[in-house]
């Protein structure tokens, strides 16, 4: 790919970006949030058509007028978002497009017996194939996003991601599907922020910046990570956790007490003092998640209690904990947080309405005045408050929601992967941000399947594991081998 | 081609009646002609000022929606026509605007459906609707006598049932059989569409195994009707119809139809020749009167094998 | 409470079947032998509508009990089942649009187009030696270009189905009534009518050509992969796109798929009437998306079941032929009518939806 | 060709209207003074509208052409004006229920309900000296009390919007008919009729209503906390869950709004007719439905203009009158109003959409 222009209407998202993919290798695609890189690979898999610039595919010039151009072609695509239609089940959904079929008619026990060997390849026989995709989690639909890629034919497989909802197994696992599929002459397009991960699959690494190419054909073992980052963000940043104060002496804000919930999880008790920040540490699908949105109301407790300020919440009520000073940034924002059609002010402005409103009534300056604070706060790009949302990279997505309870001023927030899909950059500025809002009393409660980033970040960890309490204990005091050991032996610490 | 207008070729008294005189913008609304019996009264209507040379036609168009139709009339009012022929969808809901249009000068002629007030149309022309009944329910008590039934099972297939019009149908047919000491064992509403007759009757066959006679409103839903009839090969009742349609007539002729009441589709036709008569200000040369009589009731006669030849001219195609 | 009380509320409706299929569930047992499989088919659409079922029964043993000796017999059953057939081949047509994530206002009158056109053509153009199959042909292919002409306005002028089917709506009664004059057509043509209104072993062929319609929509719509590419560009279009799905012209399809039930609709209510007539079809898009939505197909598309149709198209039916034969009065029904679709929703929330309340 | 063709478009045609808020983009130039605010608003919406607002001066032209000694008169403009008011009041609150993510097919049954119950309290219960103010609480109160059913089986029970709605329709069909025993009950207080069917200032009274009810539902819709959880409950219910809105007491609420909005209308139209009856408000259901949408308020939720809904009523009634002003049959008319609406539709689309072309 060469000089690729892609315009939208406001923004110049690509402004002439080459790329260049041999077969056999895993390309590196790094950039920060909204540097272009989703929009690139959607040119690249017929989804965009692109304003200027060429593709050559094995040395002939292509036109991808639509994305079954791309997959005829060999490119097959991971999308960030993932683009699964939620009322098919898993089969269907893998070879939609492609369906097994003879006479027209579908042969659901071949698709079905391919899937079942797609996913026990993919390391999860215990999907089944007849299952339908709105059930799983998001972890397991990103098994079946991949899973799709793979029941493709490809030269080429883009994933843009794939990692942003695994844990280290799942993504150790992901990594010797790659390697298999580079050692058959596979081209694999890779794209994630996690640097890391880049040194230990990555051949090599193209960057991109403000929607151009800054460097690219680098090595991905060689280069230093400090240079990477340097050019992405075009500034050297410290990707350290920020130091932990300690927690004041106190009361605690937050107490939850025998929390369960029928076949998800049982018995969590836990209490989060002012200024504190707690981490749930655990595997894809361990339920910590559920317990969550269970503390937060929006699940109702089978049995157990919560408290914010030795109040206890209504079982059950979002509105309860909500006015009780409780946030929660949820897991899936597509679905869970944002108003996609809505513009970035409103959706920052969502929970904290009554705040703007004088008898009900609006005053938008108020509204748009502490949102653009925000927005600067959060350096979310484009910083354009009344950009529609649902253009905007799936990073800055993850900041507006967060800016959300920033703006309410919160006393316990409940993060669910606040991470997820965020650039270096702005990951240590989420990471700051959290230690501020510790510092200034907020409880925070942090979920992450990056046990490295429970462990920098809070300063006691919980580690949950199939829906029980594993373990508890100050973050310092443990390192990621210790959790993995403690969720392998399965029993209470 | 239609046979709506042959009612005027009869031989009427000598008059100047016909000759053109002066202009006259006439304005006309009535229901959507959503079925065979309005659709021949907008024709014939249509028809009928076509002959006239010294007549401008305005029609509005058809609607069940008694607000639309007043703004109709509210617009007629604006465009300062000379009269205004109005078949309401509902007469007391439109009172109030036909008062408006009389206040503004115009002559309003109401046809079928009456107004609620006398001083909302210098002229009503009526189809009568509770006669229709009283007609049909007359001539089942006298096939009870004549066919000298013991208990006889008699049903009803009305037409839309929210409509004033239907219920003064229903009221009469039943108030004529009271008479006779019958009433109506199974009703059932149709929609005046043949495809709600054909339904509706359907329906109604299983829900009696045995029928002496069936009055069914409306000619228009009787060819649905009558196929299901055929359809369920029931034929053993008397069956009563209701409008006057030509097929109607043919099965009257045909012995597939015991009767049917007239109910003319000529009134708005013979609205808009009042109208102009109106405007022009001569009186109905068949009368010694010298204006227009401010109300005629259009006869509901019961049309049988025995006079269905007079009839047929008169019969509208549904 | 469910977490997604009003998510998945947008239409609640999605609670309808979210009952998992248990032949695909089948599967895990891979020895099962094809007769296990059928049974478990059976059951599992049976499951899946046991609420639409109960519904059903219920309104049988109320027919029963109310009017026993008239309700209950092989004459009854058949009226019924001829008078849900015409509304049964347009709702399943139906049920792809909706399924489709589209909705079409104008089946009523395309079903009063088709009607007047094919008696036109018949009574016009035609010499008595041509056959009547020409006057089927004629109202299929007019039903067929009017949901083409919905489909390409709808998938590639990217205007709302909800207007551009309105606009149909419209426009083609419209046509139907400058093209019959507004008379009603009488069919003269002994054979057409001998054919349609005929019966095969004591079936009408009416009833055979519903359950035709049936067979071959579920067939379609479960066991294709047009129907699996139906439910993808009605589940998530833009996932569907993106796998290389072409949803316009696939929701283009779905249009002229329905508009070519309306098409058969025609023929068989000029069958059943044996007039064309533009008073044909009124209210049926009312009827045929009721019927749809009752039966379970998720009005937000992306779920559909012919199954459910079959049965919402039924349990409309039958209410109609109970009320008739306790001789209810007209307005007692509707209120009757409105209190019973809520309770047949209940219940079928409830029995079929159990599952699924966290 | 665009990119997001259906990403955009949801399925395609779900895209009322793809357009920018430029009020929103205002802000680009934060220098700029209240006034220039004002103007930019007003600029905006025209701007938004602007496909809309082609539409209606190329009808009126059209109107001014054929008929302009009769179009273009005052009477003549109040004679639309009034005829859309009943209808307009209705589509105002269609419009927060449509943003909501719901429907209502029951407006006009709700109308006719309110009709007729308020006039057999007048006619019945109450003699000569109580006040028609008693009437007009009467409509209000039986269409919020119609609403609050919906609201409750729709947010609480969970039925989708179509069904709740369609089996209200029934229902308050059959019990208004019950009530009023078929009949049209006529309207004897003089002084309810003067005042309603009044003018101030020229204006008639029942204009003057419908213009309230765009301010107060314009106000409502863009600027306060109801309107903006509205917009959020139709775009996103889960997301508007999390954000700790009352999803479920929101929807109902906009059920409630909308059964206001029809005893209102059903006063309004009590007025018009000087009759309750149980066959007033036929059809509204559809008409005011295709108002909002054509208007621009998306049918599936999150976005909704009170300005577009105006725009959708004034064109709809413009065309009849027009129609009505040259003598136009109706079958052509409605052949006619079909393919206006599809170009209506196109020209907003074009006009107003060109931005949003990738
Ligand atoms: N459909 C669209 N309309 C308008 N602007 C868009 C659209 N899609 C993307 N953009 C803009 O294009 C730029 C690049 O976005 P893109 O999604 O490619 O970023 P990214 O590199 O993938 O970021 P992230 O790491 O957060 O996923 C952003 O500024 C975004 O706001
Ligand atoms: N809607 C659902 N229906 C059925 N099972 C579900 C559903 N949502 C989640 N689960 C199951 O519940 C368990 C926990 O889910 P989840 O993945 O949210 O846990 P988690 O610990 O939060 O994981 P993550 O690391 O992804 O946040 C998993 O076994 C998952 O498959
Ligand atoms: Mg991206
Ligand atoms: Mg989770």
């Amino acid at each position: 790919m060469a000089d690729i222009v892609k315009r939208f209407p406001g923004v110049v998202a690509l402004r002439g970006v080459d790329l260049e993919v041999r077969p056999g290798e895993v390309h590196c695609l790094l950039g920060q949030n909204g540097a272009g890189k989703s929009t690139l690979i959607k040119v690249l898999a017929g989804v965009h058509s692109p304003d200027e610039g060429r593709i050559s595919w094995n040395g002939n010039d292509i036109q991808l007028s639509h994305p079954q151009a791309a997959m005829d072609l060999g490119i097959a695509t991971i999308y960030q978002e993932l683009d699964l239609v939620e009322g098919l089940t898993v089969a269907e959904n893998i070879y939609l497009g492609h369906e097994k079929t003879r006479f027209g008619f579908s042969r659901r026990a071949e698709a079905s017996r391919a899937t079942a060997a797609l996913l026990a390849r993919l390391g999860h026989p215990e999907i089944s194939p007849s299952a339908e995709v709105g059930s799983l989690s998001a972890a397991g639909q990103q098994i079946v996003s991949m899973a799709r890629a793979l029941s493709r034919d490809a030269r080429l497989i883009v994933m843009d991601e794939p990692s942003a909802v695994l844990d280290s197994g799942e993504v150790q696992r992901l990594f010797k599907v790659i390697r298999d599929l580079t050692a058959d002459g596979v081209a694999v397009i890779y794209i994630s922020h996690r640097l890391e991960e880049i040194r230990t699959i990555g051949d090599r690494v193209t960057v991109l910046k403000d929607g151009a190419t800054v460097a690219t054909g680098l090595e991905a073992r060689e280069t230093p990570t400090a240079e990477i980052i340097r050019l992405m963000t075009g500034r050297a940043i410290e990707y350290v956790f920020p130091p932990r104060p300690g927690v004041p002496d106190g009361d605690p804000l937050l107490s939850v007490v025998g929390l369960a919930r029928a076949g998800e999880f049982s018995d969590i008790s836990f209490d989060v003092r002012p200024g504190e920040v707690l981490g749930l540490a655990g595997l894809v699908g361990a339920g910590r998640s559920e317990i969550v949105e269970t503390v937060f109301g929006a699940r109702k407790a089978d049995r157990g209690t919560v408290s914010v300020a030795g109040r206890t919440l209504r079982p059950g009520s979002v509105d309860a904990a909500v006015r009780a000073g409780v946030g929660l940034c949820p897991e899936e924002r597509k679905s869970q947080a944002l108003l996609l059609g809505d513009s970035v002010a409103r959706n920052i402005s969502l929970a904290s309405l009554a705040r703007f409103g004088r008898a009900g009534f609006l005053g938008s300056d108020g509204e748009r005045r502490a949102a653009e604070e925000q927005v600067k706060a959060l350096d979310v790009r484009p910083g354009k408050v009344d950009a529609e949302m649902r253009t905007l990279s799936g990073g800055n997505q993850q900041k507006v929601v967060l800016a959300r309870w920033l703006l309410r001023d919160c006393k316990v927030l409940l993060l669910d992967e606040p991470t997820r899909g965020v650039d270096v950059g702005a990951r240590s500025e989420i990471y700051a941000l959290v230690r501020r809002l510790a510092d200034s009393g907020v409880a925070v409660v942090v979920v992450s399947s990056e046990i490295e980033e429970v462990l920098g970040l809070s300063d006691r960890v919980l580690v949950i594991g199939e829906g029980s309490l594993l373990h508890e204990g100050p973050s310092p005091e443990i390192d990621e081998h210790g959790v993995l050991d403690i969720i392998m032996r399965g029993d209470a610490a | 081609d239609d046979g709506t207008g042959s009612q005027s070729s009869a031989p009427r008294a000598a008059s100047d009646n016909d000759a053109p005189g002066k202009k006259v913008v006439i304005g006309f609304s009535g229901p959507a002609a959503d079925h065979g019996w309005l659709g021949a009264i907008n024709s014939a209507a249509k028809a009928e000022a076509g002959k006239y040379s010294d007549v401008e036609f305005r029609t509005a168009e058809g609607t069940n929606d008694a607000s639309l139709q007043i703004s109709q009339i509210e617009t007629f009012i604006n465009d300062k026509v000379d009269a205004i022929v109005l078949l309401p969808t509902d007469g007391a809901a439109l009172t109030e605007v036909a008062t408006k249009a009389m206040n503004a000068g115009i002559q309003v002629v109401n046809v079928d459906r009456e107004f609620s007030s006398p001083f909302a149309a210098r002229t009503t022309i009526l189809g009568d609707n509770y006669g229709m009944g009283v007609s049909a329910g007359t001539y089942a008590c006298k096939l009870v006598k004549d066919k000298n039934l013991s208990n006889p099972v008699i049903a009803e297939i009305a037409g839309i049932d929210a409509l004033p019009l239907t219920q003064d149908r229903s009221k009469g047919f039943a108030d004529a059989l009271k008479a006779c000491g019958q009433t109506v064992d199974n009703r059932v509403a149709a929609a005046f569409t043949v495809e709600s007759g054909e339904k509706e009757a359907s329906n109604l066959l299983q829900a009696a195994k045995k029928i002496d006679i069936i009055w069914n409103h409306d000619d228009d839903q009787g060819i649905g009707v009558m196929q299901a009839f055929d359809n369920a090969n029931r034929h053993e009742f008397a069956f009563i119809g209701g409008a006057g349609s030509s097929n109607a007539m043919q099965w009257i002729k045909d012995g597939k139809m015991e009767a049917t009441v007239i109910y003319p589709p000529t009134q708005a036709a013979d609205g808009v020749r009042l109208a102009r008569l109106l405007v022009q200000q001569k009186g109905l040369s068949d009368l010694v009167q010298v204006e227009v009589p401010r109300r005629i009731v259009l006869n509901a006669p019961v049309v049988t094998k025995a006079n269905v030849d007079k009839y047929l001219p008169l019969g509208f195609k549904s | 409470m469910s977490v997604d009380a009003t998510a998945q509320n947008g239409a609640p409706g999605r609670s309808g079947s979210p009952v998992p299929d248990p032949d695909r569930q089948q599967t895990v047992a891979p020895e099962a032998t094809h007769q296990s499989r059928f049974t478990a088919l059976l059951a599992s659409s049976f499951g899946r509508n046991l609420g639409l079922v109960i519904a059903l029964v219920l309104l049988c043993v109320v027919g029963l009990a109310t009017a026993g000796d008239r309700f209950g017999t092989f004459d009854n059953a058949m009226t019924i089942l001829r008078l849900a057939s015409v509304i049964g081949v347009i709702s399943v047509g139906m049920t792809f649009v909706i399924s489709g994530g589209g909705i079409d206002l104008s089946v009523g009158a395309i079903v009063a187009l088709g009607s007047v056109w094919a008696t036109t053509v018949a009574t016009q153009a035609m010499a008595a030696d041509v056959h009547w199959i020409v006057m089927v042909f004629t109202a299929v292919l007019v039903g067929a270009a009017c949901g083409l002409v919905n489909g390409v306005l709808i998938a590639y002028g990217r205007i709302a189905p909800f207007i551009v089917t309105l606009a149909m709506l419209a426009a083609a009664r419209g046509l139907a009534e400058i093209i019959a004059k507004r008379r009603t057509q009488i069919i003269t043509d002994r054979d057409f009518i001998d054919f349609f209104n005929g019966n095969v072993m004591g079936v009408p062929v009416l009833v055979i050509m519903f359950a035709l319609a049936a067979v071959v929509g579920w067939l379609l719509l479960n066991r294709t992969t047009f129907g699996r590419r139906t439910l993808a560009v009605g589940g998530n279009p833009e996932a569907a796109r993106l796998a290389g799905i072409k949803v316009q012209r696939q929701t283009a399809y779905l249009y002229i798929l329905l508009g070519v039930a309306c098409g058969i609709a025609a023929v068989m209510i000029m069958a059943r009437t044996t007039t064309g007539s533009s008073t044909h079809g009124q209210l049926y898009e009312l009827d045929s998306i009721a019927a749809v939505v009752i039966g379970g197909t998720l009005l937000s598309g992306g779920r559909g079941t012919i199954v459910g149709t079959v049965f919402g198209v039924l349990i409309f039916t039958t209410l109609t032929n109970v009320f008739t034969l306790n001789d209810l009065d007209t307005s007692t029904q509707a209120v009757a009518k409105g209190a019973i679709i809520i309770a047949a929703v209940l219940l079928q929330q409830r029995v079929a939806g159990r599952s699924h309340k966290t």
